[in-house]
């Protein structure tokens, strides 16, 4: 285990984030459960040690692709609550000035390249970004996010074979959660997941996913190589969703049993696990951690009343950002 | 007669003539225990089993091209795609391969098979998740495309669909999933290429696609309380499309606005209103106007969705102008 | 003026762009040594070296998406889509995911990319290989669409596709590259969204794309030699489409055909004659004619293809009916 | 070896159909540098051991997925001189009445299911019929032919994974001729493509490809372990195109060696080297071989001729075959 003294501040901020997202979810839930949000989102519960064991890894100029289930790797990587809940009800002051919603969400600046609502559909984009570092001799390294479902999107064999031939600094997080919608992984997913990677020649990782620190150590390694063009590396965390597979999938018995949910939410959650480490290393007391949930849930809660109180965008826009401008004077010759 | 829901009329469809024909079978994300997000499957698995109801892993490429070697050799698979904003991922198979077989092999294979997706906006569900592409796939010879108004028409094209001997597209709108209308005990089928006036009118003809229908019919009713007589007519199938009964109707009326969900440039109004213009118009009072949605990305917020689709009041707006003898454009 | 051939315009085009900003560089399939299969971008490896001339593996929708990524964090790819017909396999990376991103993300990331590709049949390729699917692009918001028609075109709209700050799908005539044009020396970009008048005329109005221009030309020379004047006009971009300079002339002339090599069917001539109609309806004293391809898959056979696709002879011949005041489909 | 005595037909239908190939294609690159094709064709000359390998350890109720260097599958799997050369000049008694070509060629009564110009384009298809198969309760093999480049389409992997999943009678023959187009293998493929199958559990092997006997001692293992439903499996087969990707590209100096050529021509001919097996075991002498051979020659001229002067499609043809008929009385209620 790391040196806990030098890395407090770390941990603390791990927490921190994991304790975000869980905080975002249970809001989003709350505001479709009170029909006070337009359409369906998916929750990224459970998942929590994933987004923030990688994006805690990460610097601003590292970008990452993220997915339907975003707000998670949104948090992680940086972004706040005021312009996400914003986001998520359609509102103007949204990331995306509300055009975008729950599954097209990201702080852009942060180097979140977007959340996607196509299955698979960000893979050639984070390995893209990943080639704009190496031909502009950029150091950033790319993290693309995508479930175990996504696995059998054949884009990714594509992108991996060109990121392997051109040893691209990107890194493929495949967040195995068990399931695709309502279909267990081992239903959809023939073989081995990393040994398909390896077949590509790339280097293939499977970490535990509910432990934050074990996927921060591996990012930081794998991250730190990338960098250095040693890339691409691909990594399967295991991990699980408490939620249903959107917000609206509430009667999943069909599909999946409620003493697996139980011993997950019981026995593996990556906050409680990582809080009690935390207090008995002597980091943090349960009642300094209880403090700063606290804190996190009423910043929550303001983020939400100004959300839903705060003005959708003008009718004028809808027909705004269908092209990017280009500057007339570039069209010039010579220009 | 009983009243019963779109979802309810395909399933219907499906489950009985997966019982007529047992070289049918059902293949998609998500199909059996789950029956769809939409639950329009439900309980097919249940009757026919998991050989002919299919769960595939989120490959759309990849079971539709396998859908295609299937019906190549004597299968007639029903293909499941969860959104029609995908039909962008399967577009190679469904118009390099599937749409073509039968003319490249100089007519020796065919490919019965349908394509069963959905189109429209105002879910909340932005843009990748809210378009209508039903114009992409009626540009490609080769392929048939039907779009039903209402659960009558979604179990008689289904059922027509699933004898075809072609490539056959579907496309059902997601928000009427749940709307109710009657549908008769007795089998029946709804023969491709039959436009249906859907309301009898003599001042102005509205021709409308899938949820326009509604549109349109709406429109019509207020038109009507205002002396204004409109014929509702529904194409139903867009290839083939009753061209015949669409410039009869222009020319008994002289006056045209055709309503449709997908963007309205490049799309199917414009074809629409390019034949009608053609073939009708020295019966024409006034240009044909088309009425499509807006030429955006389907916005998520829906202070801005709900702007980008045709409404009865826009219809019935245009409607009043044409009626009015208000010079269109004239300038 | 010097005379070049049209794969030399767009060669020089991307070279003078590529040494022009450094964050452009190429991808595609055999771009490099090999210079395409239709030898257009031979040279450029040799002055821009492997990493700005990227050869891929066939994996159109890996390449594409590639891109993409690229783009939207600071380079200007140009892709190079060996044949137009592998738009399919291209289309939800171009269509849900370049087309989108602007809008999705609120104007705060835009894809400043270049696809290029080409169209065109009757080269003895059949129906995978001949397809002119520009159609399906133009439909989509969010993509520039422009369409050479000479050499002159393809250096000028590509040079302006390359600086614009959003996705741009060009599409050359494939037939069309050894045929030279005049272009100056001097260095030209062609603003999107400006009609050309090819040939000015005062009886009938010709709008053509790509090499629908060339027939029509040919069409306009019979045609004069006959006493009628014909005005030839090339949109050059579908996307932004000049609308106006259209239907001024539609307003002069009174008679308008569209000639386009797409399927007639639910393609561009649909909407150009919609719009014609609808704003130039007053002064037309004919329909709008439609002239696209067959709405068949394009058939390897030469004594087929040939007949597939518009010809100077049935331009010609349609545009004498609409002189003669022959009433068109008038019963 | 196997035992020669049972198997001298056989042995004697294989060099007759590899001879049948290499003759085939001489005669339609003459067809196109006398300018007496229209188009262009991908010639399969220096391959023919991999088709007619696998051809011969199938019956006519098997299915095939060619490509766009097709003559070759097309050959082994039955198909008549007459009928491909009308087809190459786009005449009517062309197997698909000259509206296909080379690229879409495919004598579809034995079980061929066409040619096809998309690289990759066939797996889906390939794997579909297999499909039926399975459902059908029928114990027919489909074959998929592909070249070494359309492993970078991700189609492939999407479809293995569901072959594996459900265990279809299909076999993916991966013909690596080393090029795809104008670019060597290794610049296009990283890792393995073997392994690649692999990952997704499927039993993968790799033979030499210029070995007729080896390629189809190997098939005919296959063939039957898929009929008892034992597939899907994948085999690599090492070969080599002696023309250009095509015929006009004549001057490939700038990607491939004239010694390379050299050495695969003259050490690795199928043809020859089993000839002179056949010789060696005694089977056939070199002038029955030569006889044979100068028969087929003969066939291939008189075939030539005939499709030279046959007639072309009648015009009225160009909108036939967009649809296949329905019988009308099916489309009745109940019927
Ligand atoms: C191309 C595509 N196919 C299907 C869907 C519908 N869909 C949305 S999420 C999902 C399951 C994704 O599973 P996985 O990749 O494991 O991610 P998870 O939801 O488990 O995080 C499916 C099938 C989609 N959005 N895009
Ligand atoms: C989807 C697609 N992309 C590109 C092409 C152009 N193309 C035709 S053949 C070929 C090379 C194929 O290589 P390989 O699969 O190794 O087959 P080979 O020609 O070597 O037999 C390419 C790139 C195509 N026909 N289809
Ligand atoms: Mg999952
Ligand atoms: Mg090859």
């Amino acid at each position: 285990m790391a040196d806990t003294k030098t890395n407090t501040e770390d941990f603390m901020r791990m927490y921190r984030q994991m304790v975000r997202i869980r905080v975002f979810e249970d809001n989003a839930n709350q505001l479709y459960l009170s029909a006070k949000m337009p359409g369906l989102t998916h929750m990224y519960s459970g998942e929590e040690a994933v987004a923030v064991g990688i994006c805690e890894a990460l610097t601003d100029d590292d970008r990452i692709t993220s997915t339907h289930r975003g707000h998670g790797h949104c948090v992680a990587k940086g972004a706040d609550y005021k312009q996400m809940f914003c986001e998520l009800l359609g509102k103007e002051e949204g990331y995306c000035r509300g055009k975008g919603g729950s599954m097209h969400i990201a702080d852009q600046s942060h180097g979140n390249l977007g959340a996607n609502a196509i299955v698979g559909g960000s893979m050639g984009i984070a390995t893209g970004s990943a080639l704009r570092a190496k031909l502009q001799g950029s150091d950033d390294v790319t993290v693309c996010f995508f479930g175990d479902g996504a696995t059998a999107q054949g884009l990714l064999y594509e992108v991996m074979n060109m990121a392997a031939l051109w040893q691209l600094p990107v890194i493929y997080a495949c967040e195995n959660n068990g399931y695709s919608e309502y279909t267990k992984t081992e239903e959809i997913a023939a073989g081995s997941i990393t040994a398909r990677a390896e077949a590509f020649g790339i280097e293939a990782f499977t970490v535990d996913g509910q432990d934050v620190l074990a996927v921060n150590d591996l990012s930081q390694k794998l991250v730190a190589r990338a960098r250095k063009g040693e890339g691409p590396f691909f990594v399967e965390l295991m991990t699980y969703r408490y939620h249903g597979h959107h917000v609206g999938d509430i009667n999943r018995d069909y599909y999946r049993e409620k003493e697996e949910e139980a011993i997950w939410k019981e026995q593996r959650d990556p906050i409680v696990n990582f809080g009690k480490w935390l207090s008995e290393e002597g980091i943090a007391s349960a009642e300094d951690l209880k403090a700063m949930e606290d804190e996190i849930r009423a910043e929550a809660k303001a983020a939400v009343d100004y959300a839903l109180s705060a003005k959708y965008p003008d009718e004028s826009e809808v027909d705004m950002h269908v092209f990017a401008p280009t500057d007339p004077a570039t069209l010039r010759p010579g220009a | 007669m009983r009243h019963i829901t779109l979802s309810q009329a395909v399933n219907e469809a499906i489950a009985e003539e997966m019982r007529r024909d047992l070289t049918t079978f059902l293949i998609g994300e998500d199909v059996a225990e789950a029956g769809t997000p939409f639950k329009v499957l439900a309980g097919l698995v249940e009757e026919f089993g998991p050989e002919r109801v299919i769960d595939t892993p989120i490959a759309e490429p990849g079971f539709m091209g396998i859908a295609v070697g299937a019906a190549l050799t004597g299968s007639r698979p029903i293909v499941d795609l969860m959104f029609g904003d995908f039909l962008y991922l399967i577009m190679d198979q469904l118009c390099n391969q599937a749409a073509k077989a039968y003319y490249m092999s100089g007519g020796k294979l065919n490919v019965p098979l349908v394509l069963r997706t959905n189109l429209g906006a105002t879910r909340r569900s932005a843009a990748q998740h809210s378009q209508s592409l039903h114009a992409l796939v009626a540009h490609i010879p080769g392929l048939k495309v039907a779009m039903p108004s209402s659960a009558y028409e979604a179990k008689g094209l289904m059922k027509t669909a699933i004898r075809d001997n072609n490539p056959v597209v579907i496309l059902e709108d997601k928000l009427m999933y749940n709307d109710k209308a009657p549908v008769p005990e007795e089998e029946y089928l709804i023969p491709f290429g039959e436009a249906h006036v859907k309301r009898a009118g003599t001042d102005i003809t509205l021709i409308a696609t899938s949820s326009m229908v509604q549109v349109c019919e709406a429109a019509a009713e207020t038109l009507a309380a205002e002396g204004i007589s409109a014929e509702v007519i529904d194409p139903r199938t867009l290839v083939p499309l009753d061209e015949a009964t669409l410039i009869e109707s222009a020319k008994k009326t002289s006056r045209v606005i055709v309503v449709d969900e997908g963007h309205q440039s490049y799309g199917i109004t414009g074809e629409i209103a390019g034949r009608i213009n053609e073939k009708a118009f020295y019966h024409l009072d006034a240009p044909v106007l088309r009425m499509g949605a807006m030429d955006v990305p389907v916005p998520f917020s829906p202070a801005l969705e709900d702007i980008t689709v045709p409404t009865p009041e826009g219809v019935t707006e245009n409607a009043r102008k044409l009626m009015s003898g208000e010079m269109i454009h004239a300038a």
